[in-house]
């Protein structure tokens, strides 16, 4: 049989690791001829997977507009997670996707001022629409960034945030840690009280990353400022297994989240049943 | 012996209810049919006076519930005991699994509960059952009556009972039975005195059935672990289905020898199974086994009895002697 | 339409065994009905149906997907599906042919499931109607009729013969494979049968299950109903009711190392189980509430929300008798649907 | 047809302190055992879960031998004790499933007796021989 089928994933090389923090590193990944497993849209994941050990979904990390690999920053928390942060250039893992339903990006982000929120590793699915909306600037208004995590180490790809974003031009990026380090002069504080006193205006999208009890009170900070439910996008995760709704665990309410999320606006969230 | 009327129960838990002994009722409820009762907690007269039940289909052993309802529920909770279902629960409080304080234990005398299942073997369409003294008479949906005798319809558990004696209870309501003389090792020996190869085929047919629904364990009062090795992703043996017959065999032994020395031999695992396996073969097993080489042992007994596969003596017999007896 | 006698009926499955393989309910040792091989002797099942639904047929508990051997730090995938063989599956109920076409809504959706697909195109489902719907029957809840069974061939049994009607072109083939043994009828005797079927199902405890209060866009309505916590509160969490439904179909996807190898394969999951949803950082189903709850909205509303108001359950009433603790969907149904009514 | 004799997969769990000394004496000492005994090494009789044994069997092993101290003698004073409970009632459980009891044995070797080790072995291997392959406890997918 030659058809193919999704849950036969492709084989990929893992052709760098970047330690960004104590627990989260960034690989990436090409196929072994070197290119790049699939195209993709900024939001959407893939599932990849150890054989014997096991298959898990992640976000992919890098923008699409990159051609070249693709790059997941994975934390160490579970069998696979765990199995991969011990692994060396030039392993072999198998990549299969993309799953899911991207961030719009050319529809309603379009020409709209865009204000990225994340926390943690949460910054992860974000990075990628970042970097799109980096790549494409003139199509949108002014971006904002606020980032905030445990410690300075734990902030994801410090670097690139403070090389290449802080140094755009249109771009704020606003960090944040949780209490105050030796060699960190800058915000001190979690990111929902950061938001309410930066105090955004309204005229623009806004996208959520991070713990679920930082999006529920950064969440409020926003409504407080004035923003509305469709203004606010987020990216959920649950366990899956196939990717494309049809193993029946990664299910809110009657909606998928390997399929039909996993972006969400506030106000389709709203319609859901609260069990992610 | 006079049979115990669902009534007198619920006059006897709308008494404890109203006068504040205890706060929730662990019974039997009604359903669809005669014979789909299922386990339930009351919280009032109301509920109770409509819809509690004891009749011959309450061969639900609540004594496990308690593990999570005591920790669930804040009041003090009421609960029915049959004979069989007192000895698991001593067992489970010989394992510090609930709290014994929160429980209110009523014995409750049981005559044989019934197997639906055998009630179906030749008819289909029940419209309705109802008791009689030799048995049941069985109405079905195209107007006939057939009347079934006891013996030939008792759930497998109720064939071979071990006992009508109560062993844990605040209160005994009808009159108290004995232990009693029973033949439950006769198929364990009649398998026993098989060829290997006979006893392969037997086990190789019925366990081939398994379609590892967990349900043997999940009814089983001595499988109370909070988290088990079968659900365990790191216990190297999480494996969701029957993938072959190894698997099969895998799941059944460990499942047994898990509970072997703490099983009292209530048979819901064979109840529950909805393949209809003869697991309780299994478990008597070792349970005869246990009696034969390291003397009688009944779990569940009395509180905080030692178990055989927790204790030994200096002059245990040799694992290489258990197959030499009698031959 | 086509009949021949009930004497001849082992002939016709001779003569199908002939050419592929045939599956029947036959009643095993313990008194109950099983899909089973046919071979010389075997006969059709009396029983009205089987323990285990056919749904093994097309989505089988175990499922070998793929293979990967690894050697230091590279990895082979190797594709292990094989072309499947023709097959049918004799006696199936009306209740079961309906979950097939369920199970197709989800497999053979894109992105399709080749494994699932591949089984369907083999299979040729030949169904027969119900004679004795028993106190268990609620197909007619959702719009199944038991005395016209769908599938490839439509099968009716009256007293002394069987009676047999294409639907598909595959059926057409199975019509054309035992045309010598059957001859050409009209459909009179066969309304006769309908009849006295549908005057059965009038008389059903279970025929006026209303499902009124159920399908898409119920969400809001039915997930915080209070009724959940009690309805659940004595469930075991086995995954006995997902296991015989014909319908269920969730699945896991586990790799097991031979130590030559890792074979990838699939096996039935179940939605009551603790594990079901857990994730190294948490279970957003963490009660046997929650999960309970999933099995029941996933059939009666999510499934039909996303399936033009099909219902994701076909009234066979399996779980209705072999739920250890007697819980199942009726009694759901019931509790939930009558709630508005008081 | 040639009829080869089968070679069986014997695993052997044995004790740090005494079986596997005996093991080694064994070998100190040139006597031999056959070398398709696969000896795994376990702090103690009673660390060999009844699960150890059916993956053993599972993966491909005939026959499966455990080893430990004599009784009276475990390091831990009575590992070894419960360990001759458990293995008594898994193995007659294994023999009630019509799996050859043959294949499955208990014997208590210390760390003087190197002789005994090998001689055990050695009858153990040549019983399991007789055996054949192990075909009532085997996983298919393991033997490919």
């Amino acid at each position: 049989m030659t058809n193919v089928d999704t849950l036969i994933p492709k084989v990929g090389v893992i052709t760098d690791v970047r330690i960004d923090t104590p627990d989260i590193k960034t690989f990436r990944v090409v196929t072994p001829d070197g290119k790049k497993a699939f195209d993709h849209r900024p939001g959407q994941c893939a599932m990849l997977s150890i054989p014997g050990v096991g298959e898990a979904m992640f976000s992919i990390t890098s923008s699409p507009t990159n051609t070249e690999y693709m790059e997941f920053s994975i934390k160490k928390c579970g069998c696979v997670t765990e199995w991969l942060h011990s692994a060396e250039v030039g392993q072999q893992i198998t990549i299969r996707g993309p799953y899911g339903k991207p961030f719009p990006v050319d529809d309603e982000f379009a020409g709209k001022n865009l204000l990225f929120i994340a926390g943690g590793v949460g910054l992860a699915p974000l990075r990628s629409v970042i970097n799109y909306c980096r790549h494409y600037r003139d199509r949108y208004g002014k971006i904002d960034i606020v980032y905030g995590s445990r410690s300075k180490d734990d902030l994801l790809d410090y670097k690139e945030i403070i090389d290449e974003w802080a140094t755009d031009e249109g771009i704020n990026v606003h960090l944040t840690i949780d209490n105050a380090q030796e060699g960190w002069d800058g915000h001190v504080g979690f990111v929902p009280n950061y938001v309410k006193e930066l105090g955004f205006d309204t005229d623009k999208t806004a996208v959520l990353c991070g713990p679920p009890i930082m999006i529920k009170f950064t969440l409020d900070g926003l409504y407080a400022l004035g923003f509305e439910k469709t203004q606010i996008y987020t990216t959920l995760e649950l366990r899956m297994k196939c990717g494309v709704g049809k193993c029946g665990r990664c299910n809110v309410g009657a909606k998928y989240v390997c399929k039909d999320g996993p972006v969400f606006r506030f106000d389709e969230l709203n319609e859901l049943p609260t069990e992610y | 012996m006079q049979k115990i009327t669902t009534d007198a129960l619920v006059q006897k838990a709308v008494e404890l209810l109203n006068n504040n002994t205890v706060s929730y009722v662990l019974g039997w409820k009604k359903g669809e049919f005669d014979y789909d009762i299922t386990p339930y907690v009351f919280k009032d007269e109301k509920t109770l006076k409509e819809e509690f039940i004891y009749s011959d289909f309450c061969g639900v052993n609540l004594s496990k519930y308690l593990v999570a309802k005591t920790k669930e529920l804040a009041g003090k909770i009421l609960v029915f005991l049959k004979p069989c279902d007192t000895y698991s629960f001593n067992q489970l409080l010989t394992e510090h699994r609930f709290n014994r304080e929160k429980v209110y234990a009523i014995g409750i005398p049981c005559e044989g509960m019934l197997d639906i299942d055998k009630i179906k073997l030749n008819l289909e369409g029940i419209s309705s059952i109802v008791e009689t003294k030799e048995g049941v008479k069985v109405n079905t949906l195209d107007d006939k009556t057939i009347e079934l005798e006891k013996q030939a319809i008792l759930l497998e558990k109720c064939k071979n009972c071990k006992s009508k004696k109560h062993y844990a209870y605040d209160e005994l309501l009808g009159e108290e039975g004995d232990v009693l003389d029973n033949n439950r090792f006769d198929e364990v020996a009649k398998l026993e005195s098989m060829t290997a190869e006979e006893r392969f085929e037997f086990w190789q047919s019925q366990l081939s059935k398994c379609i590892r629904c967990n349900a043997c364990r999940d009814a089983c009062p001595a499988c109370t672990c909070e988290k088990c090795v079968f659900d365990n992703p790191n216990s190297g043996i999480e494996n969701k289905s029957p993938a072959n017959s190894f698997e099969e065999k895998l799941f059944h032994i460990i499942r047994a020898f898990h509970v072997a020395g703490r099983c009292t031999d209530c048979g819901e695992c064979s109840r529950a199974c909805p393949q209809n396996i003869p697991l309780h073969l299994l478990n008597r097993k070792f349970i005869k086994d246990i009696n034969e080489h390291y003397g009688e042992f009944q779990a569940g007994l009395e509180v905080g009895q030692r178990g055989p596969l927790v204790s030994y003596t200096t002059e245990d017999v040799e694992p290489s002697d258990v197959f030499n007896k009698g031959e | 339409m086509r009949k021949c006698s009930l004497s001849a009926i082992n002939s016709i499955f001779e003569e199908i065994a002939k050419n592929t393989m045939l599956f029947l309910p036959v009643d095993n040792k313990d008194g109950k009905a099983e899909y089973k091989k046919w071979q010389e002797g075997f006969l059709l099942s009396e029983k009205l149906n089987t323990v285990k639904s056919p749904k093994e047929f097309l989505f089988p508990q175990t499922e070998n997907l793929m293979e990967f051997k690894t050697s230091g730090k590279n990895i082979e995938i190797i594709d292990t599906r094989t072309a499947k063989e023709d097959f049918v599956v004799f006696g199936v109920r009306a209740c079961d042919a309906k979950a097939f076409d369920i199970l197709d809504k989800v497999f053979l959706t894109e992105p399709r499931d080749s494994y699932y697909a591949s089984c369907r195109e083999h299979g040729t489902i030949i169904t027969l109607a119900c004679n004795k719907p028993s106190e268990t029957c609620f197909c007619s809840a959702f719009g199944i009729d038991p005395a016209n069974p769908m599938g490839d061939v439509s099968a009716w049994k009256t007293e002394n013969e069987m009676f047999f009607e294409a639907n598909t072109e595959k059926g057409e083939k199975f019509i054309e494979l035992i045309k010598n043994l059957t001859e050409k009828t009209d459909n009179k005797e066969v309304k006769k049968q309908k009849e006295k079927i549908s005057n059965i199902m009038k008389k059903l405890p279970l025929a006026n299950l209303s499902t009124e209060k159920f399908g898409g866009g119920k969400t809001k309505e039915l997930f915080d109903a209070p009724e959940w916590a009690e309805l659940s509160s004595t469930c075991l969490g086995c995954g006995t009711c997902t296991f015989v439904c014909p319908t269920c179909q969730c699945y896991d996807i586990k790799d097991f190392n031979t130590g030559k190898g890792v074979i990838r394969f699939r096996c039935w999951d179940s939605c009551m189980y603790s594990n079901f949803t857990l994730m190294a950082h948490g279970n957003n189903r963490n009660s046997q509430k929650e999960r309970f709850r999933q099995r029941f909205m996933h059939k009666l509303v999510y499934f039909p929300e996303n399936n033009d108001g099909t219902f994701g359950c076909v009234g066979c009433g399996r779980c209705l008798s072999r739920c250890p603790i007697s819980m199942n969907i009726v009694k759901v149904m019931k509790k939930l649907g009558g709630k508005t009514n008081d | 047809m040639q009829i080869t004799e089968h070679k069986p997969l014997i695993v052997a769990f044995c004790c740090n302190w005494c079986s596997y000394a005996g093991a080694d004496l064994a070998g100190n000492n040139r006597l031999n055992y056959p070398a398709d005994v696969k000896i795994i090494r376990v702090p103690c009789s009673c660390r060999v879960n009844p699960m150890f044994v059916l993956r053993a069997f599972q993966k491909g092993a005939d026959g499966v031998i455990i080893c430990g101290c004599h009784p009276g003698d475990c390091h831990y004073t009575s590992g070894n004790y419960y360990a001759r409970r458990r293995m008594a009632m898994l193995f007659s459980m294994l023999d009630y499933l019509g799996i050859e009891r043959e294949r499955t044995r208990v014997e208590w070797v210390s760390a003087a007796e190197g002789a005994k080790f090998s001689a055990t072995m050695n009858d153990f291997v040549e019983k399991v021989t007789k055996l054949g392959k192990n075909k009532r406890l085997e996983d298919l997918r393991c033997k490919k």
